[in-house]
């Protein structure tokens, strides 16, 4: 089992979503994050004091997969998540050990 | 011109409520629409004045501005009632009022001032009085003990607000003189401005300024906050004239003209210089508008209106944005550089729009018509508010520190007032 | 004195606002400022109490308690015209009015109510019948279904309300008794209060209560709602005088003092109890205060509103925080320990500060000049008022809860009202 | 009657508001109330309007909600006095009056409209041209230029706002054809309604619209927003009729049954039609009826009120629920559903239930009495304004895209208004 | 080392915290996530448009314990935020290389 | 490839983000967490209700890098969130078997 953490722009959201499903891939947990990368913020200015906002509003989607799902997963998401602008966001895979579904006590890939 | 001569009597008159003139008689029309200006003065401070500063600060602390805001509204009210009132507005001394009608003594509903009852002026005052040290909070927020902000309230309410009211309003030697205040730049604006500077020196800054960001919560509750005061401030301006005739009338008209006149002026100067118009811009500058038509509301017309305005709109944007900045202070949401400033640009063009060549109602008796005279009386009058009240704010707040310490422990400014000082936060 | 009497007998008159006096005439002053305080009764309501309660409940449900006063206001206006009016205010029975208004038929223009037109006065009215049953919402918050909320306002508003009104002010035996109840202090918030109480007890307490943390979404909103009251409030008191006048402003006067001393009585004595003085606290006696002054406020004078104001601060403060704990209820947002146990002390306390002795406007005429009997007098108004309610509150909810149920289920109270009856949610 | 009547000829009257009757007398009473319903027209707008639609755009572009709206209420305020009022209110052409007035040229303390000070009646006049425009912006919400909105506003409020409220109430032809229209269905409604229509066509719809989410950020401002909609509402439609008089009254009491009945009509439709009765829907009811019963308010009686609070409640439901989906367009937050279709349903059934047989005041002078003939007068109305306001919309857009461009870049869009406009953000 | 992440029911988090206090772990993190998985949301209507919610709020709890805990934290996971409904969560594991405490600069267990 | 996982302090943020750009390390991501370990909070008062909130407000730093980076991060980190008092936080590090930039689909250490 790996886990696949996706960091993508907050408005991809719903195309990555539908890409895993296509997959079959049905469970994931969303998390609102702040990135900060190559992708320059903005300036916020109030009355006197100007800030530079250098962390981007982003999304990490979160998904735990077979392991031979990794592959299709991860180029499902790219298709999904990549405008070609600096910001898309980045894919990292880790691995999982074990995976326990709380309701049922399954353990394993049973558990996904 | 005959309505501006009237409301010129009864400034005068208002001076000296306790004195029933014999044809003092209760006019229903001017007791209603006083009875509501006191309600619009009040909804200024709660929740006008609470959300336009609370807006400002950082999340963690909003519920603090919030709390000092309706206690200190509470606080004066019961101080004006017990002795502020009849230190300002009893007696006949030059620079104070005597205690008469401490606990509101002789207060009933037959009592007249003028054509409305006394008790409707004696609550139009109060409201006042609650709005002028609750707007120097906008100088020392993020910081200050409650406690002690209770105490420097009290303290500061009766050493400073109720002379200075006075002596311009109450009988007093600025009003003899002949200084025209319509509606409070010098006793509101300018006194409470410069509290606030000068609490905003003896506190010092918030821990990190100029260094991390400190970014305002929500601007939404600012656009609220400056929304009421501008609805309010009819209350406040067209309210001081105490009746509603044509005068009431013509503070409401030059009221709305510098509001506007000084939000757009602040709005595209700021495009102009710094890329972006901020909806906080316009809002300050509304506010510095209201502020600076405030003494001129009853007796400069439309055309001073434009030029007051827009002259507050550009000044105060200065004031907050580069003088602060080049001279350093923390006077975190700009009571002196919005109030103090747009108190005193209004008090002097007051005595140059308020000429009738400029459409205004007369300069004040005093200036024998000339408008340089009468500028020289404005001045005198800024003048000596601003030197006092910087030297009684100084030494109450040095005696409270003394006492009990004025500033939060940095571990507490760092956890935020909320929690710290009320035990709340926002769960949103 | 004199128009402390001229009070009295407008109070008696507006009992009986059908019968058009001889000499009734329109008086435009009277009009400007009922038109008003009728603007400003509604405030009270929304966004006012709405955005009181609102802020106090958790995230998940901040919406319904809005929805659900928003509602309330709609629903009673319709039930107003089309019933409540007629039956509190027409015919003289000694419980009940008649139907001879339904759907206000014969309201032109020209109908006068003292010197107001009719259909300001019952637009008045009408914005007391809205608040009163919006007030007991905040015993319900967090589990009542909403169909179940309107349907319960309906019967109560028609079945308590209209009858308890025109026993106080309609012309029924209250009134005629001499209980003294000047904008509401039985009629609406102990009415509303202990209906509050019953139904905490018969919808029982929220799922978790007392075991997991229910903190308030936003203080800020609770902080703008206790403000809008405040400020509204001028209207609801010295609008309860009908006329512009010297008793109107000495309600306005006296409900400034109370309330401020109740916010300070609150603030001060959880203070020392609890440690830390809270927004919530402040807000909370500010309305404990204003409930209290509610029925003294055309009878008190100054002295009256210091000793009441601070009486009610101190308990409701104990009622809201130790009583209510103490049996173990869940008014939720203490619709009875402000409401009702403050619209009690004020009710008691009025039969004792409208004595001349204490500055008030004197006793009503059933008293025969002794406190002591008019002390029995209001003890009586208030013991039948909650009584009665009591008891048609607790059958109007078994009947409904037997129709149609008044929780949601427990699945939707974990998941919040605001999604599952409203379907929508805050996304700040 | 009588007072219908004499409303009727006050409404007549101040058309012609510089023919200084003979005996023009100021009356304290009407102006209290005057000034007053000033503020609370004011407070519709900023915060009012400000809260209602900031509260229904997404996060990221709620603050240029408010700054726009803040902003035009400045603009406005500045443009009126320049030129708006001059060319609404003054000379006697067919379709659009003069610039003798220019900068409020000649107006002094003592200058009257009817009863009033003439500054509070062009202060009143100002805070419907500043809504006006105000209420387009619900059109254009989340992709339109800051800078853009600034020159549409003060276009279209020279070339079709004046003119329109010349021809109605400036002594143009449509008031002289005999159109009721009491406070402003035509002139404001109808107005902004429409062109906000074409604004959302010219401007096309916002990025995915249709396709993803786009929530309201925070329902708990557009509750507030409503509110104080309703709130300020009495001003609008009781303040028009400039007096403190008996029609005033009665356009109170109308005003609130129609609001509520629209608003309980939309919230049991929605519920019936969609499963659930939405926040949402009962504060856009609220403002439907509102909007309906403003054309009517000095005319009709409690039944048509009934009438036409119903009947706006379901048609502006259907029309921004299934209306706009079926045609595609996106009028973001219902400028045209609501204000549009509202304002002709009112301004039609103004036409019949003014009739005296409907409790009405009666009809105009120019139907002679008969239903049919004053319908027919209405709809004149009503298709004149239409069609010259969607051209002259069309007409300034289209030019104002071709020099600066309308809309914000796809990626500003993407971002936020808030940070690309604006420069700031919300931070909680 | 391991980290154990649980994704749960919110109102469930007092109860597992105390849970694994009694197994004494003490240290934990938290994080609002919003899960999509079967559990299915609701719908939301603005006037005309109607959303379907399928995102879930949950809370992740994140504990970094000693391999040989890791079980009956599992276990004790499990027993608190069950309530047999689906939607219930999950819980993943994964390794660890090291923890540092940044007060002491303390390494490995110590650190937890 | 690692990943470094650091709880700290929120008003740390600025600190270690600039310690990190010297290392000439640019990408992160930061979370709003809500902290439980030996760090006491505070106690609220609502009217009766009393509530121990003992939660304190966290930021989550991730940041993914090279392995023979992570000794250095980590010092790096330490020194600037380091105020020496209860509640400076925790550093983790755990395997990442892959990275992939969506915007380019470049993949392992050239992704970061
Ligand atoms: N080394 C890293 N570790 C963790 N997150 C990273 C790292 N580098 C980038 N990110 C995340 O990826 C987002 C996009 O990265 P950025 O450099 O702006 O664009 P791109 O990936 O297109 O080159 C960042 O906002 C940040 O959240
Ligand atoms: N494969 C996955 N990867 C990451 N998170 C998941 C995965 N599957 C489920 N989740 C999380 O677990 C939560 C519960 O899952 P769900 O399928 O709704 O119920 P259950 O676990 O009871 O079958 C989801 O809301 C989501 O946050
Ligand atoms: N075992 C753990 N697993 C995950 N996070 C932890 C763990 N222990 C502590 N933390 C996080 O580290 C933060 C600081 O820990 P704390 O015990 O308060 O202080 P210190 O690290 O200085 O001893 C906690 O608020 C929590 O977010």
């Amino acid at each position: 089992m790996k886990l696949i953490t996706a960091i993508i722009k907050p408005f991809k959201l719903d195309a990555v979503r539908e890409a895993l499903h296509e997959l079959d891939i049905h469970g994931m947990t969303v998390t609102e994050v702040k990135g900060y990368g190559r992708q320059k913020g903005h300036t916020e200015i109030y009355r006197g004091a100007e800030y530079a906002i250098e962390f981007m509003p982003k999304l990490k989607v979160e998904v735990v997969v077979k392991a031979d799902l990794v592959e299709g997963a991860v180029e499902a998401i790219i298709n999904a998540a990549q405008t070609g602008k600096i910001g898309d966001g980045k894919i990292f895979i880790s691995p999982v050990e074990d995976a326990i579904r709380i309701r049922t006590a399954e353990k394993g890939e049973e558990a996904l | 011109m005959n309505a501006f001569k009237k409301s010129l009597l009864a400034i005068t008159a208002w001076g000296l409520p306790m004195l029933a003139l014999a044809d003092d008689k209760l006019n229903a029309g001017d007791t209603a629409w006083m009875l509501t200006a006191t309600a619009l003065v009040l909804l200024m401070t709660i929740p006008g004045l609470a959300l336009f500063y609370g807006g400002m600060v950082r999340r963690k602390n909003v519920i603090s501005v919030a709390a000092a805001t309706f206690a200190v509204t509470a606080l004066m009210s019961v101080i004006w009632a017990v002795a502020g009132y009849s230190l300002a507005f009893k007696g006949d001394g030059a620079f104070v009022g005597d205690l008469s009608a401490l606990f509101l003594k002789g207060l009933t509903p037959d009592s007249l001032s003028g054509t409305i009852p006394e008790g409707v002026f004696m609550t139009f005052q109060m409201t006042f009085a609650i709005i002028t040290p609750a707007l120097i909070i906008g100088a020392i927020v993020e910081r200050m003990k409650f406690s002690a902000l209770l105490w420097f309230t009290a303290l500061w309410s009766l050493i400073v607000y109720a002379p200075i009211t006075h002596m311009v309003w109450g009988g007093g030697w600025m009003g003899n003189d002949g200084v025209q205040d319509f509606a409070g730049g010098t006793v509101v604006h300018i006194n409470a401005g410069v509290a606030g500077l000068v609490a905003a020196l003896v506190l010092g800054a918030r821990k990190g300024y100029g260094k991390v960001p400190m970014p305002p919560v929500n601007l939404v509750y600012t656009m609220v906050g400056a929304s009421l005061l501008w609805v309010g401030w009819f209350g406040f301006n067209a309210g001081s004239e105490l009746a509603a005739d044509g005068t009431a009338g013509m503070a409401m008209v030059v009221t709305q003209i510098a509001t506007a006149m000084a939000a757009l002026a602040w709005m595209f100067v700021e495009w102009m210089a710094r890329g972006k118009p901020t909806m906080l811009g316009m809002a300050s500058g509304a506010v510095a508008g209201l502020v600076a038509i405030t003494p001129a509301s009853g007796f400069v017309g439309p055309i001073g209106a434009f030029v007051i305005g827009a002259a507050a709109g550009v000044i105060t944007f200065w004031a907050s944005v580069y003088l602060k900045k080049a001279l350093g202070y923390d006077d975190s949401l700009d009571a002196f550089g919005v109030h103090a400033v747009g108190g005193i640009v209004g008090a002097l063009l007051t005595g140059i729009f308020s000429a009738a060549t400029f459409g205004g109602a007369g300069l004040s008796d005093a200036a024998h018509g000339s408008i340089l005279s009468q500028f020289i009386i404005q001045a005198k009058g800024v003048g000596f508010t601003i030197i006092y009240d910087a030297i009684a704010t100084f030494i109450i707040l040095k005696v409270l520190d003394v006492i009990m310490g004025l500033r939060v422990s940095e571990e507490e400014e760092e956890e935020g007032l909320d929690i710290t000082q009320h035990g709340e936060q926002l769960y949103e």
